[in-house]
């Protein structure tokens, strides 16, 4: 896969779609552990990134990435919208000047993103956040030098069920501690769309 | 839901609208923000004072704004915290060339999204401090996890930061005292129902007919524990009881009391857990300074009350006693 | 039930104790009653301020007293009127040698227990007047009915017949002055939910999820019509418009608007009421010389809120405007 | 019948154990429409009156009396505390003198305080309050000249049937209007226990 400006565009365009699909879903999970608004936070974040994407133009990833940080970061709000702000911040910042990504240069943004994650919210991996769903898939590409759709997906899938067993130590979600056994975490839910949307995109393009 | 909005989605800029006509004279809002200030901000030559956080605790954050207290508050959407650049407009709303001062609660939205605002305004040239409160023994204080939330004792931080900022005290005075506090503050909550995120359209959790929670917090995260209601007195002594069996109060301590009702719990019950708090402290031989009894820190509609207490020194009493002309907070 | 109370036949005794614990440099009780005093009554020179009624309706009444406004309170029963000889003590406590006036409102009992105690006091010497304060104008004016019922507008006579009596008139000028408010302010009230009378165990009454009551009183008496829940601005109309049908408020008139929450009503929904209140009055050209928003006057822990409108000429307005030290109406 | 101290002690002790038994029932005629505590107030009222009837001495029916007007007057508070305090008060003060009363000086002090009520509640016959059950018992023993328990208690039972098909136009009752109709007044309904008393006393006695 190479990414590109229409690729990474198409990438951001079906997260939004995904959020807005899942939005009850992601809710729904956020209520037994959380606040019940990751749903309606990501949904209104990615609509706004969707529309921002929509109404410029582009001629590289990076501004590209920053408008999708930026627009995270001013309309999402809570504990999630700081993180995934400066995730797609960081790699914004790391793939400046690429023109078309590769593969390898996309692992390094994506454990610099992993590392921004981890030093904005103090969280380290195994703590149930959206860390755990990031810090793998950066992982898979900065070791694996022929990742390809599937190996992503099932990357993330297996990261989605160990999640699902921890305890979550950070975040609103540490409240509630051993009860956050069994069930899923919001924002590795949500990541995990963001990831599968990439997922099917490299798809459609493989097949073309 | 019963509740007397209009658009779910819509109620934290009603409600802002409905604020800012109340006090025209007093509050101002930021155009095109959520951010509100005192109409005189920023002040120059004092320390700007800014909180907020995620909507439905009214009174908190903006009626504390005024003379003596906050200079600005950012209004999220309902329980989420706003965001930096929300944020970023209340630092510059207060800035009067001293720097700002910034209160939060100690939620992980808050803190990071409060901490980028503080960023970005250091990188336009803003000098910022901030205090993060935690006063909510419900919680375990471990610095491996988010650690203990910030209720109801937010708003006397509110009180004595902003009469050392109104006094004319240096950036670093103001975080001194209000470190001071927060290290000298505890308190816990309890609640009997549930309140309802208006977007969300149900209630956030249900507790049986006969039940209350210990312990809760103010967006319904769970607390110690679940049983069968008891009586105001027994609920006053547990709340106390483990406030101070986490924070030693000497006999002949001064201290500040505050029973804080979450939003449905009628005034008449929050004197009656009044009445077992003070008797208690007077059997420990605890001088109360100064109580405060009302709605401070609400949770929408839930009925339910918080107990705070803050330990004072003569410092923190002249300025917990000094004039305050925020609306919901006058001395 | 779900309440923060001990034994619910004394919760009005809890009450009492607690509130004068809270504020024990600023009130007092007089031994072996229900009436609440200002540490500083009788206040000899000044008239003396007396209300009261039955409990349930916090912070009234004795949140009000203070400097500036009432100097006694006297607290029935959980919507029950005091008896004589507890509003007698309460005209006694309060006589500073210039008589006694009396704020009540219109309800049979209230009526007739004050009146009896105002005959008891003349019996002993004390000069007394009053006002009967009968706002709501859900219920049709007729003397040959109980008339209008007193509800929130009440506080605005404490205030403005407070600073009267604080400003050293004479019982005259007090009565001129607590009837001008009373002939110039109209309020209505709507409810979503009921409250429950502690020793009574249950709501007094009962809304379906989907419905509200528009002109309910403070006791859950009955008002205009049962209909499926309006938005915000709906209810804000009808309650404006209702108001406004009874008592003409011309163009470029002044008035003063009270938002008052009945109990379990938070902070934002009334400030998304007073959104729309205030855009109507702009509309018609109204002037608002100043707004109250909060809980003034409950009904225990009912969903709802009033609206009251104050019509004002420069006597009242500076009357308004005069400092208050009462617990509950800081200015 | 003749009331002398024992008599008229005996009548309010009855009285008391009636409000007692009827506390709830009271209450309940006042929730429809009132505000549902006339039975928590007589009953308070009442077992208040008992206490110092037990713990004084008296030696005429007048001095009796003013304690049942005094403690009634302080102890139910709302409407009828008053009410039943002036209705009281002003037998005591009729009934002055007077040894062991006779019927026609009865009817002259339930007159007095039919009048009485009348004055302070502001309420005429027709407007289905307890002013509507005292006014024709007043009646029966000022126009009567040989009342018995049974003609009282039949006077009683007529009246508490005319007052439920009345329209309430003063007290809280008011605000309910129509809606009244139907309903028994609780005013109403604890003066006819009051009488019901009197006539179970007086029936006891001829029964000697
Ligand atoms: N300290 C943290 N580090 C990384 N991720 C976090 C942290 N705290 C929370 N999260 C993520 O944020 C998600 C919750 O986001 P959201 O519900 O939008 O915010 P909030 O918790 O403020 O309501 C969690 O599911 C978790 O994945
Ligand atoms: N103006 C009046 N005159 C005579 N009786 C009245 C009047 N108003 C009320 N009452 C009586 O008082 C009764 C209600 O008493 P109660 O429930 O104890 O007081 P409240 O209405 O204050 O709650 C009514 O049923 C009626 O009989
Ligand atoms: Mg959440
Ligand atoms: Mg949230
Ligand atoms: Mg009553
Ligand atoms: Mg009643």
């Amino acid at each position: 896969m190479r990414l590109d400006v229409n690729k990474t565009i198409q990438w951001m365009q079906l997260t939004n779609e995904k959020m807005q699909a899942n939005k009850d879903y992601l809710t729904t999970l956020d209520q037994p552990i959380g606040d019940g608004d990751h749903g309606i936070n990501m949904a209104r974040g990615f609509q706004e990134v969707a529309s921002k994407l929509n109404e410029s133009t582009y001629t590289n990833v990076s501004d590209v990435l920053k408008d999708v940080a930026m627009t995270l970061m001013s309309k999402v709000g809570g504990a999630s919208g700081p993180l995934f702000g400066t995730a797609f911040l960081k790699l914004s910042t790391k793939l400046k000047g690429e023109e078309s990504v590769k593969q390898d240069i996309f692992g390094t943004a994506l454990t610099e993103a992993v590392n921004g994650l981890k030093q904005r919210g103090k969280a380290e991996e195994g703590e149930k956040t959206m860390v755990d769903m990031w810090a793998p898939i950066a992982q898979l590409f900065l070791e694996d030098s022929n990742v390809t759709a599937d190996t992503l997906l099932s990357t993330a899938d297996s990261a989605l069920t160990k999640i699902k067993e921890m305890t979550a130590t950070k975040g609103r979600a540490a409240y509630f501690k051993d009860k956050t056994v069994g069930h899923q975490d919001p924002g590795a839910a949500s990541t995990y769309l963001i990831f599968e949307a990439l997922a099917e995109v490299w798809k459609g393009d493989s097949e073309r | 839901m019963k509740k007397i909005i209009n658009d779910p989605n819509e109620v934290v800029q009603d409600m802002v609208q409905g604020l800012v006509a109340a006090y025209p004279t007093k509050l101002k809002v930021v155009p095109d923000t959520l951010v509100i200030a005192r109409q005189d901000a920023p002040v120059q030559g004092k320390v700007g004072l800014v909180s907020g956080g995620g909507s439905g605790h009214e009174p908190a954050h903006a009626g504390y704004i005024g003379k003596g207290m906050l200079d600005c508050a950012v209004a999220g959407e309902v329980f989420t915290s706003p965001t930096p650049d929300q944020v970023l407009e209340g630092i510059k709303a207060a800035d009067g060339g001293e720097g700002v001062f910034l209160v939060i609660k100690n939620y992980t939205g808050d803190v990071l999204n409060f901490e980028m605002a503080a960023e970005l305004a250091e990188a336009e040239g803003i000098q910022v401090e901030k205090v993060i409160v935690n006063d909510d023994v419900a919680v375990e204080d471990s610095s491996f996890t988010t650690g203990r939330r910030g209720i109801a004792g937010t708003v006397l931080v509110h009180k004595i930061a902003g009469a050392m900022a109104e006094n004319g005290a240096s950036l670093q005075e103001v975080k001194r005292v209000a470190e001071k506090v927060v290290a000298n503050i505890r308190s816990m909550g309890m609640a009997l129902t549930s309140g309802t995120v208006p977007a969300a359209g149900k209630p956030s959790f249900q507790l049986e007919e006969n039940e209350m929670e210990i312990g809760i917090g103010i967006h319904g995260e769970p607390g110690i524990e679940r049983k069968p209601i008891a009586s105001a007195d027994d609920i006053a002594t547990e709340l106390v009881e483990r406030i101070m069996n986490d924070m030693e109060i000497p006999k002949e301590s001064e201290v500040a009391v505050m029973i804080n009702g979450l939003g449905a719990t009628p005034e008449m019950e929050l004197f009656i857990v009044n009445q077992k708090v003070q008797s208690i402290l007077k059997d420990r031989g605890i001088y109360v300074f100064q109580t405060f009894v009302g709605e401070f820190m609400t949770s929408l509609e839930m009925a339910g009350c918080s107990v705070t207490l803050l330990k004072l020194d003569d410092e923190l009493k002249s300025l917990l006693g000094a004039p305050s002309e925020a609306p919901a907070f006058r001395i």
